[in-house]
């Protein structure tokens, strides 16, 4: 656990490091997204790795959180920071809601249910044009502020967004390391003997959805405030998949290793311009091979790859 | 399919109920491609989607550049797809010995991105239609007015449907496949090869697939990305039917298909795909074996 | 006391238990034999909440727990262990035993989140719990391996110690010395008379008549989904009707 | 015929079998029996292939078999009927039968054999020919059992392996069962490895047989030997049973 702590502090020096060297550059507004994904990875990677439940609708959590903070904000003039929790309390709830049919399901069935939920949103994003703008998006969002000090150049959005991202690390480093934790792994690996072991598995795994809904939500809003602009296209079935990728490269169940994977599918793209179109196919083929060749993540498969070429300390037995 | 002048409401409805047969019967061939490798693996096969897309998108590019007659290019096509079918599960199923449901849904998503990827690349981001089989003259039938793509639809659906019945009924290696489905150990202890049936049932739903986004070409145009909607709408057809490889799944495919279009005609056009998604979640929730299936005796 | 009345299970047209009573006595150990197929898992799966019976039901100290599911079942101190062990493969044998202490805790998603300072005295007492019984059932020194990578034997023994981390009034135990070499069948012998010395009853499905003769107090003989007989290891010996059943009269 | 030498096999991490050699000879009923968990039904599907081994190696005829597919060791004339039957329930007791000549129809063999035999089981199982047109899962237990045997032996089977044909079964159905295993040994002179929880009357009906004690063998002789071994026999009602057999 205390070696949590110092890769935690590393890591904060690195985030607060970071725009020393990199400010003014185009790779900061880089790092913002590299930020929101982490939270949006970490919170999915809570029920994916942690509990073994597959979203595919996460994506529309994100939108839900970005869209109704960003309309309660530009279109009722409800304070920023307020809409921010609103939003997410009441995307929570919903997902608390819808949870307890659809978390009843299995396998690609739940696959398929999440899937679904999704693509319900990302309809609705695209088709309640009084309210969303339709696909040509909503614009107009205002920053969020701390008295008269707006959250509104990349700078001032990269250390807004990260520390939330370090926030969510935190709690979820706690979390895992708990009585709840432990409770979502053993649902992972074994849910009759969780039950028998007195886990009341439906509640705690619907709970969990909301809290990676709640997540998902401040992630979404955060987002809209640092923008100021959102369309249904950052918010679809693509997204979600992209999502899943995320925590699937890192590694499920690791905490870091969803940091890891967002930062270098975030990063990916970017180093990658010069063959824009070929992202996706880049996609498909790392979600793939990482499943086939890798399927602990990069940071469980890294380690042991250097343990097979590096023969040092060969095990007995 | 707006209509210039106002129908009234027993011809609308009748409209309706016509075209949405004529879509289900794609989500009915798209479904069983579902089912099929479903009964056959325990998967559900994400990239079926997209052998319905390259279905019409080879079929179009046969016609343009190799300017093959309209025929041969369909059956090009269906070739094809069944061929990158057999690669798919040869190159990232097979593989995987005993992988979890988990890996399972990511794999195959993971194929279905990469071969709309590539589809992308290779043949750009435009939409194309395929002609008419047999000239695009209405017909006129109890009030409403068809297409006879419409009945080129439903027609090959049916036929499909017919040999797809009879080969599981009647045929040895179809026989094989379902009790390799009820129980691949006891089948593999009377020599039936489990691995023989998984290619097979890639090979067979590809080919179905490819079909139904080769027939729907005509109508809905064509390109890269169809393959999603198209898939989903399918799998929904699926799990409507219990995942059953044959009535079930065809009613599904027909209901969707039909309470779609009268969604999309009564209520709003742009909630169309939502209503087939509302529809995937009720049934979900209140009956997940599906409308037509019984529900399973335990097994002791 | 746990009295379990006329429980029948039907499985399509399949009876697997018909009509089974009997009773298991406070602080005895009871062993339910039969051949295969008799229904004793079924009967297991049904006490432990996993099964639905079909009809009858279960009364643990005059309170009806018929159809409760395992988790409040666990609540009410009874637990069970499963024929091909059920661990959590991928956490530490500490962290399994963890898990067996889930109901003897209770901070919440916030709490653990924010590492509440009541939260932490909880997970230190989980943590010293959870080691006890690692000792208690003498492997203690497995504490920080990966559960999925202990042999067998050592593997039945973490899942007795997770069970009795619930500190249960009954525990079940389906075929534990399946699979146990005969020196891990003595010790399994010997922990469970002293799980039974703390006060705890016990339950086993055995097929090891050697271990059923040798440990339990009272012995339920099932055939085809019915009882056959019940009474002492010795007059359960000396029933010519299981005699029959097991040998066959062929 | 065949020949298992130092076979060892695994199920994850449980030794399933340890250094099991066993072998039988043309012709011949050889039954292992032994507690449960103690490997019975490991070593048919070792055999089988379903269960991959380890170490050791199993030889048919001579020739080293251990490392092919469960089809190919089908192919080669070695049935079995699974434990619990399994058979197909969805399908007709025909269609059942049918599948149990599978390879034999890719092989191209005629349907004309095939029928021949199909008509061979009917008549060993007249029961199953009044069903033939029903769903497996409507049948009985035994009826079942017949369907799993007679579909096995549609392989045309050189040795059948046979995984508790009596289980859950009610003891007219059972001597019936028994019945029809010695026929086939009698008739068509077919090899049959027996796993039996039902011991003695397993011994009664077997040359010889092995005693299986978690994954060894403890023990191994004739029929008759074992049926009067006090080993065996304490193995199945615990230690104090001596008296009552000495009765």
């Amino acid at each position: 656990m205390n070696r949590d702590l110092v890769k935690f502090v590393v890591l904060a020096v690195i985030a607060v490091v970071a725009p020393l060297a990199l400010s003014g550059s185009y790779l900061m507004s880089v790092l913002v997204f590299v930020g929101i994904h982490a939270m949006l990875a970490i919170a999915l990677n809570l029920l994916l790795g942690f509990a073994g439940q597959i979203s595919l609708g996460h994506a529309g959590f994100f939108g839900l959180g970005a869209y109704a903070s960003g309309i309660l904000s530009a279109t009722y003039g409800v304070n920023p920071w307020l809409a921010m929790v609103i939003t997410a309390l009441s995307v929570a709830l919903l997902a608390f809601i819808v949870g307890f049919p659809v978390l009843k399901l299995k396998g690609h069935y739940l696959a398929m249910a999440t899937l679904g939920l999704g693509i319900i949103f990302y309809i609705v994003f695209n088709e309640a044009v009084d309210l969303t703008g339709g696909p040509s998006g909503f614009s107009g969002i205002p920053p969020l502020k701390i008295g008269s000090f707006a959250f509104d150049g990349d700078i001032k959005n990269y250390g807004l967004i990260w520390a939330f991202t370090m926030g969510t690390v935190l709690l979820s480093l706690n979390l895992a390391n708990s009585r709840i934790g432990r409770a979502l792994c053993a649902i992972h690996d074994s849910e009759v003997a969780a039950r028998v072991m007195g886990v009341n598995v439906r509640l705690l795994k619907v709970q969990i959805f909301a809290l990676s809904a709640f997540i998902s939500s401040i992630a979404g809003s955060l987002y809209a405030h640092t923008m100021g602009f959102v369309s249904p296209t950052s918010f679809g079935f693509n997204f979600s998949v992209e999502l899943v990728t995320m925590v699937v490269v890192g590694g499920l169940g690791t905490v870091y290793g969803s940091l890891i994977g967002a930062a270098i599918l975030t990063l990916l793209p970017e180093l990658l311009r010069a063959f824009q179109d070929y992202d996706i196919v880049i996609y498909g083929l790392v979600l793939i091979l990482m499943t086939m060749f890798m399927p602990g993540g990069l940071v469980r498969g890294i380690p042991a790859l250097f343990a097979r070429l590096l023969p040092t300390r060969r095990q007995e037995g | 399919m707006d209509n210039a002048y106002p129908m009234n409401i027993v011809d609308q409805l009748t409209q309706y109920l016509f075209s949405g047969l004529a879509s289900g019967a794609i989500y009915a061939l798209i479904g069983l491609g579902f089912a099929i490798i479903y009964n056959a693996t325990g998967i559900i096969n994400f990239a079926q989607g997209e052998f319905v897309m390259l279905g019409g998108m080879f079929s179009f590019f046969l016609l343009q550049s190799a300017k093959a007659p309209l025929a041969l290019a369909i059956i090009g096509a269906i070739l094809l797809t069944t061929l990158l079918g057999l690669l798919f599960e040869r190159l990232a199923i097979r593989p995987l010995k005993s992988a979890s449901p988990l890996s399972l849904v990511i794999i195959t998503i993971g194929g279905s991105i990469l071969i709309r990827g590539l589809a992308m690349l290779v043949w750009g981001k435009d939409t194309h239609a395929l002609p008419s089989f047999s000239g695009s003259d209405p017909i006129e039938l109890a009030g409403a007015s068809l297409l006879p793509q419409h009945l080129w639809i439903v027609a090959i659906t049916v036929v499909v449907i017919a040999v797809s019945k009879l080969f599981f009924s009647y045929t040895i290696s179809g026989k094989a496949m379902r009790a390799c489905s009820y129980n691949s150990r006891a089948a593999s202890l009377i020599g039936i090869g489990v691995r023989r049936m998984v290619l097979l049932s890639f090979v067979i739903s590809s080919a179905m697939g490819s079909m139904a986004g080769i027939i729907i070409a005509p109508l809905t145009m064509t390109s890269y990305d169809v393959g999603i909607m198209l898939g989903l709408k399918g799998f929904c057809a699926a799990i409507i039917g219990g995942m059953s490889s044959g009535f079930g799944t065809v009613m599904g495919g027909v209901i969707l298909g039909v309470l779609e279009s009268l969604g999309a005609g009564l209520i709003s056009s742009g909630y169309k795909d939502a209503i087939a998604f509302v529809i995937l979640l009720l049934i979900l929730f209140i009956r997940p074996q599906g409308l037509f299936k019984r529900a399973e005796t335990e097994r002791v | 006391m746990l009295e379990i009345l006329g429980i029948t299970q039907r499985f399509g047209g399949l009876t697997a238990l018909d009509d089974v009573s009997f009773i298991i006595g406070k602080g005895d150990i009871t062993g339910v034999i039969g051949p295969n197929g008799a229904g004793k898992t079924t009967l297991f799966n049904i006490i432990s909440g996993i099964y639905r019976q079909t009809s009858g039901r279960i009364v643990l100290d005059g309170r009806d727990v018929s159809g409760l599911p395992p988790e409040r079942l666990a609540r009410f101190g009874m637990v069970r262990t499963f024929q091909n062990i059920e661990l959590f493969g991928q956490m530490t044998v500490l962290d399994n035993v963890k898990v067996g202490l889930h109901t003897k805790s209770r901070s919440g998603i916030l709490a653990c989140s924010f590492k509440m300072p009541w939260h932490l005295v909880e997970e230190r007492r989980i943590a010293a719990s959870a080691r006890q019984w690692l000792e208690f059932c003498g492997i203690s020194e497995l504490a920080d391996q990966s559960a999925g990578s202990l042999p067998f034997g050592k593997g039945r023994l973490l899942e007795i110690a997770r069970a009795l981390a619930l500190e249960p009034t009954i525990i079940f135990m389906d075929e534990p010395a399946a699979g146990l070499n005969s020196r891990e069948t003595l010790d399994l012998a010997r922990l469970i008379r002293r799980i039974r010395a703390s006060g705890i009853s016990v339950v086993l499905v055995e097929h090891d008549m050697e271990l059923v003769m040798d440990v339990c107090d009272r012995i339920l003989v099932l055939n085809l989904g019915q009882k056959l007989a019940e009474g002492t290891p010795r007059e359960i010996q000396e029933n010519p009707a299981v005699v029959a059943a097991y040998l066959g009269e062929g | 015929m065949l020949k298992l030498r130092n076979i060892h096999t695994y199920y994850g991490q449980v030794h399933a079998l340890k250094s099991i050699s066993l072998h039988l000879s043309a012709g011949e009923i050889v039954t292992l029996i032994g507690a449960n968990g103690a490997g019975k039904t490991t070593i048919l599907n070792s055999i089988s292939a379903v269960t991959p081994v380890r170490g050791g190696e199993i030889a048919l005829s001579g020739a080293p078999i251990h490392e092919l597919t469960p089809e190919r060791i089908v192919g080669l004339g070695i049935s079995q009927v699974p434990e619990g039957r399994q058979v197909f329930k969805p399908l007709s007791v025909e269609d059942n039968l049918e599948l149990g000549a599978y390879l034999r129809y890719r092989a191209g063999e005629g349907k004309v054999a095939i029928h021949r035999d199909l008509d061979e089981i009917y008549a060993i199982f007249p029961r199953l020919k009044e069903r033939r047109k029903q769903m497996a899962g409507t049948l009985s237990g035994g009826e079942q059992q017949m369907l799993a045997i007679g579909r096995a032996l549609m392989v045309r089977p050189k040795l059948l392996l046979l995984d508790e044909p009596s289980m859950g079964l009610a003891p007219l159905v059972v001597q019936e069962i028994f019945a029809v295993i010695q026929q086939l040994r009698s008739e068509k002179g077919t090899t049959i490895l027996l796993v039996e929880q039902n011991a003695k009357a397993a011994l009664k009906m077997a040359d010889r047989g092995y005693v299986l004690e978690t994954g060894k063998v403890i023990l191994e002789g004739s029929a008759a030997e074992l049926l009067e071994n006090k080993e065996v026999q304490r193995a199945y009602l615990g230690r104090e049973k001596k008296e009552i057999w000495e009765r």
